[in-house]
């Protein structure tokens, strides 16, 4: 343990990454604690109240929601692409692609929108008109966890709008393109939760 | 703002490595979505349904954060930092899960 | 002023006292080690003029003895208290065919369903008395905790007896009151040990005052008891 | 090329500061600094609040019945005819713990002393996300806002114990607290967003940023221990504001996560608060420990005893601290074979303990010890942290929980590890670090006279509580005096209380130097105690972005007393160590 006397080394190099991408890594490691803390929950609660819970597709509507999975899908590529552009310094192909992840984020909130409407005021549950929040386990679960992940989408779509405007005013190129790199990591993550949410709250 | 930040920002995350074939993931993605959606409305035992529906969920969680989140061309201390929350999120589900 | 341990009137009581005093013992001995060091060590290495502190980094070994001797203490703590955990709480170790009584917390009181004449629950011969537990001594007897409306807790001091009543849920407990010799036996139905339950769970503002009286019939006297009130409550 | 990037973004920042306004410099700065001093005025003002619900709390539990003098000035719905009224003291007990845990230690120990010392101790010139951080501050205030108003609205504060232990907690017909509790959520969501926001900072910072040549075992132990407690932060406050997200709405939209009665479950929230929980604890006391560790070492005037020793010791408490959060819940209907498992894993967490225990010894071992304020404190540190922690032990093993499960014993407990421990070591963090954020000492013969009173009579109030816990006094009782079992302890309680008022009182002769010496003290110089660390080696208060230039670290972090060093017993980490010959730094 010589250590007083073992005279400077090279600079240890942190890890090789720029500060800003570690910081969005970081941050989303306590994202994926916040989702596990409620998807425990939703899977604990339903395991022990198994009844109070539909047949799949019963109540939620599978086909306009695979729809929106798809969406988030597209997204999540138009983002890479718009990454991959900006490497390059394809001054249009940023523009047009973090523009079309912008409106194919929107639209999802939009789908998602459309889907609380038509659930909360007219569907048929468990004897009563529409599905809410406070219809029992399956209703709280069910628009937490998604109402969660669409508050997500809607910080990534505003923080999109902004990166859209800023290549719009040529901000992002070869040299900057780490706002779009993080901003990506964010949304891809969104993406990911998404792709987690959908298989068990509305397949299984 | 200063060494930390500087230092890599050119070579590592640049030229590292070709472009992932983001296209052929977006498809794979699709698919999997599509068969998911297929798998679920099956007439077969309803675990084997589940186990089916997870796999194919992590699966494409993987592919995602391997790939579109260039997870895959890290270097391997920042794998580290994104793999940290797993055990407690394990240790959590398992638990709470024990008890019933 | 009487700083102790209430003394205790049941089987589960003496392990758990067992316990406590071992833990005692052994922490005991890690407090004087570390309180008399640290006094030692002031008093000792105090600051002295043309003194300098002696120049080291640590040792291996002695970071070894004091990572192994404590491991090993704690390894066997742990493995006895787990030992006497499932002594006490294993579903496997739950008296068979024994008295059961139905224990219902609710703000902020104790309602206690006595099995009736025929010494089991769920029978028509049940009946309810609010705020009195009566049981019989020299004879593990089952509580079956609920609660109705939040969470509240069952503790008997002189039993070493504590455990939460959750709504939504059944928990059993089991202990017995064992009584010495030379007990004294009063009123009519031989009581010979009198306590409290008391609530060890906030549950609101009657939390402090959620006590019940509890009565330790010798064995025929809880028969007696048992056999009056359930008469009364018949009629 | 990358030195002279670095270069340039220091400059940017040393010379930003001349034309900054007022609001900008001190208000909403970005400047690690003074943020840390925010959280400092903010903290010791909750440390206050805190103290005196504690106050309220000890003078009914002594004299149930007697009224509580100036008992008038309170509204009528906490102090009716004089007095407290049973709700009122519920209140007073949960936001105690509330107040004490998430607005005064909590943001001490990481707010004020992470922010302060992780740019300055690892050589940066400020943290990774300067913005970020000045949110983490800001996000606290309407905590702080919403804590304080809660006392004031209809129902009164919450209610329910610091636990929030649903159903109580999640229905106002049962609990009588309705606002209040949405309030104290809402509040514990904002802390949990802060210390998150602050955790992604310190960990990027820690990561990333440290100065040329401060390798991961060149960090002082203060910054690991820091590190440590941000990664606990980062991954259990999530927990708890997702699951004090689902309370809200069991309370306001009518869901029923936590109800049984529409099929959810109140283990449920005992399992994800103290998922959360329990790490909660262990970030109350790491970053204690790190500044014990780095006190002691400066006060012995010799290096710190087995410093790998203590890094890992704290890396294995901390990832312990996230498999045994069951023993708060032995005697709460969990299965009892859980409750096996958890007895163990609680049990080897004394084997980490053990280890820093006794590396601190071996830290005064043969050293020379001067006993100035700061190292008056850490050795009181250690004396009382073993006291909570050798208590823990007793708790940890499930048949004795039984007995003293939600007794005083347990609040014995709480306070010998977090008043002996985590203020313990805030008190020595503030007479230490002090003079580095001020420019001058506080005042030596008070901070002693401090010490002494605080280390009496924080016994005369905490040691007799393992007594009468013994007895078998519940915690959270208003009125002890109803119960048969507890009539002999009553005059127990009355020294209790007594030397609790002494106790307080003596945080403001703490609160009189700390104000006093901002004007009066002693100028210190930039390196007051001769510490090696890399904060001392700089003017005392640093400026704006702490460096002219970027230090480079040569070697470990805690050289005192080496034996070839000419006329000092200190080597600071950016010295070059060519005087000292190889080898003989070995033992
Ligand atoms: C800073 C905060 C802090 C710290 C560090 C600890 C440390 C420990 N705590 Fe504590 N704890 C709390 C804060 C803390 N706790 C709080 C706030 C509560 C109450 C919550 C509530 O209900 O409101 C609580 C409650 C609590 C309980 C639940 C009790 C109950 O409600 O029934 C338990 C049970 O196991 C426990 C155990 C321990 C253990 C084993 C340690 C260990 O980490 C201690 C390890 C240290 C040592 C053991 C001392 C040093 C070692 C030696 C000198 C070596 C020799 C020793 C041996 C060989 C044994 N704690
Ligand atoms: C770090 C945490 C902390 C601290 C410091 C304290 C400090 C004190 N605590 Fe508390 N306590 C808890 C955390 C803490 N407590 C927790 C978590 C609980 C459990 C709550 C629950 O059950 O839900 C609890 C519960 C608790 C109870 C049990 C209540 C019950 O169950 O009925 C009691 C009873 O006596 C008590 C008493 C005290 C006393 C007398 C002090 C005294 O030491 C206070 C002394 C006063 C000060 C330390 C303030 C001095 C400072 C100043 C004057 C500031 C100077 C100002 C400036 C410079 C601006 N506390
Ligand atoms: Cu019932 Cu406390
Ligand atoms: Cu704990």
């Amino acid at each position: 343990m010589a250590q007083a006397t073992t005279a400077g080394r090279l600079p240890e190099r942190g890890i090789d990454v720029y500060t800003q991408k570690v910081g969005m890594w970081v941050f989303l490691c306590s994202e994926v604690m916040f989702f596990a803390g409620l998807i425990g929950s939703y899977v604990v609660l339903r395991y022990g109240a198994s009844d109070t819970w539909a047949e799949p597709g019963a109540v939620l509507a599978i086909n306009i929601t695979a729809f929106n999975t798809f969406l988030l899908i597209c997204s999540s590529v138009t983002m890479v692409k718009a990454f991959a552009h900006a490497q390059a310094g394809n001054q249009g192909k940023i523009k047009l692609y973090l523009l079309l992840t912008t409106l194919l984020g929107a639209a999802f909130l939009g789908v998602q929108v459309y889907e609380y409407t038509e659930l909360i005021l007219h569907k048929e549950w468990q004897g009563s008109h529409g599905f809410t929040p406070s219809a029992g386990l399956y209703g709280a679960t069910f628009f937490t966890m998604t109402g969660f992940h669409g508050f997500h989408v809607l910080l990534g779509v505003i923080c999109l709008a902004w990166a859209s405007i800023r290549a719009f005013k040529g901000h992002w190129g070869k040299d900057n393109t780490r706002g779009i790199e993080v901003l990506g990591l964010y949304w891809h993550f969104v993406d990911l939760v998404w792709i987690i949410l959908f298989t068990i709250v509305y397949l299984i | 703002m200063n060494q930390g930040d500087s230092r890599s920002a050119g070579a590592a995350d640049h030229d590292g490595h070709e472009h992932p074939k983001y296209m052929l993931i977006w498809l794979y993605l699709a698919i999997l979505t599509g068969l998911e959606v297929w798998a679920a409305g099956l007439p077969i035992a309803k675990w084997v349904i589940v186990a089916s529906l997870l796999i194919m969920a992590g699966w494409k969680a993987l592919l995602v954060a391997l790939y579109y989140m260039h997870l895959k061309f890290e270097p391997r201390r920042l794998k580290l930092v994104a793999l940290a929350p797993l055990p407690a999120v394990a240790i959590m589900i398992i638990v709470i899960l024990m008890e019933y | 002023m009487d700083w102790a341990l209430p003394e205790n009137f049941s089987t589960q009581g003496e392990v758990i006292d067992q316990l406590f005093y071992i833990i005692l013992v052994l922490t005991g001995i890690g407090f004087l080690l570390v309180e008399g060091g640290i006094i030692w060590f002031c008093l000792k290495y105090r600051r002295r003029e043309g003194r300098s502190a002696h120049y080291t980094h640590g040792s291996n070994r002695l970071e070894i003895v004091w990572t192994v001797i404590p491991a090993v203490i704690i390894a066997i703590l742990g493995g006895y208290s787990g030992v006497v955990w499932q002594d006490l709480r294993s579903e496997s170790n739950r008296p068979q065919g024994g008295l059961e009584f139905k224990v219902v917390g609710k703000q902020f009181e104790w309602n206690v369903t006595y099995p009736g004449t025929d010494r089991t629950l769920g029978t028509e011969d049940d009946f309810v008395v609010r705020n009195q537990f009566h049981f019989p001594a020299d004879e593990m007897v089952t509580v079956l905790l609920e609660s109705e409306d939040v969470i509240h807790s069952f503790f008997i001091p002189q039993l070493r007896v504590k455990q939460d009543a959750l709504p939504g849920k059944t928990i059993a407990i089991w202990f017995d009151y064992k009584s010495s010799p030379s007990v004294r036996m009063e009123g009519e139905w031989e009581a010979i040990g009198n306590f409290q339950i008391a609530c060890a769970e906030l549950c609101g503002l009657g939390h402090y005052r959620m006590h019940a009286p509890v009565t330790v019939h010798t064995a025929a006297g809880f028969d007696a008891w048992l056999a009056s009130q359930a008469s009364a409550a018949a009629q | 090329m990358a030195t002279i990037v670095a270069e340039a973004t220091g400059q940017a920042i040393l010379h930003e500061t001349h034309e900054q306004s007022f609001l900008r410099k001190y208000v909403f700065s970005t400047d690690h600094k003074i943020i840390a001093v925010q959280f400092l005025i903010y903290t010791l003002f909750f440390l206050l609040v805190g103290g005196l619900l504690a106050m309220l709390m000890r003078y009914q539990i002594a004299w149930p019945a007697e009224q509580l003098p100036l008992g008038g000035i309170l509204p009528e719905s906490m102090v009716a005819g004089g007095y407290i009224l049973p709700e009122f003291f519920n209140s007073l007990l949960t936001m105690h713990g509330s107040v004490m845990v998430f607005l005064a230690i909590m943001p001490m120990l990481v707010g004020v002393w992470a922010n302060y010392l992780i740019p300055l101790q690892l050589g940066t010139h400020d943290m990774a996300f300067p913005r970020l951080n000045m949110l983490s501050f800001w996000v606290m205030v309407p905590a702080g806002i919403l804590t304080l108003c809660s006392f004031f609205v209809v129902g009164g504060a919450a209610g329910a114990g610091w636990t929030l232990y649903a159903p109580l907690s999640a229905r106002p017909d049962l609990s009588g607290v309705a606002l209040g509790q949405v309030m104290w959520l809402l509040a514990v969501v904002l802390v949990g967003l802060s210390s998150i926001l602050g955790s992604v900072n310190y960990i990027t910072t820690v990561i990333n940023l440290r100065a040329p040549g401060m390798t991961w075992m060149r960090m002082p132990l203060t910054v690991w221990s820091l590190f440590i407690t941000a990664i606990l932060g980062l991954l259990a406050m999530p927990v708890l504001s997702a699951a004090g997200i689902m309370l809200v709405f069991d309370q306001t939209l009518g869901t029923s996560f936590f109800l049984p009665d529409g099929g959810g479950q109140p283990l449920l929230w005992q399992h994800l608060f103290w998922f959360f929980g329990h790490p909660e604890v262990y970030i109350l006391i790491l970053p204690a420990m790190g500044i014990t560790s780095e006190i002691l070492s400066v006060g012995s005037r010799k290096p710190v005893f087995g410093y790998t020793a203590m890094v890992w010791a704290l890396i294995s408490i901390a990832f312990l601290g996230f498999i045994v959060w069951g023993h708060h819940m032995f005697q709460s209907g969990m299965d009892p074979g859980l409750g096996l498992a958890f007895t163990i894993s609680t049990l080897f967490i004394a084997v980490p303990s053990a280890i820093k225990t006794f590396n601190w010894m071996g830290t005064m071992w043969r050293g020379n010890l001067h006993f100035h304020t700061p190292m008056l404190f850490a050795i009181g540190f250690v004396a009382m942290f073993v006291i909570g922690g050798l208590s823990g032990i007793f708790m940890a093993s499930t048949p004795v929980d039984i007995y003293i499960h939600d007794t005083y014993f347990i609040v014995a407990h709480i306070h010998y590890v977090l008043f002996g421990g985590s203020l313990f070591a805030l008190f020595a963090g503030i007479y230490f670090w002090y003079p580095k954020m001020f420019g001058r000492l506080m005042n030596e013969r008070l901070g002693k006279i401090h010490f002494w009173i605080t280390l009496v009579f924080f016994n005369l109030v905490f040691f007799p509580m393992h007594g009468i816990g013994m007895v078998g006094m519940m915690r959270r009782i208003y009125d002890p005096t109803e119960y048969e079992h507890l009539a002999n302890i009553q005059d127990t309680n009355a020294l209790i209380s007594v030397s609790a008022f002494v106790l307080f009182a003596s945080g403001f002769l703490f609160a009189f130097n700390f104000f006093r010496s901002l004007k009066h003290g002693k100028k210190a110089g930039a390196n007051p105690w001769q510490a090696t660390t890399l904060e001392w080696q700089t003017p005392s208060p640093p400026k704006h972005g702490n460096w002219e230039e970027i230090p480079v670290v040569y070697h470990g972090p805690h050289e005192y007393s080496h034996p070839s060093l000419p006329d000092k017993d200190w080597l600071a980490q950016n010295e070059r160590p060519d005087i000292v010959t190889p080898a003989a730094g070995s033992h």
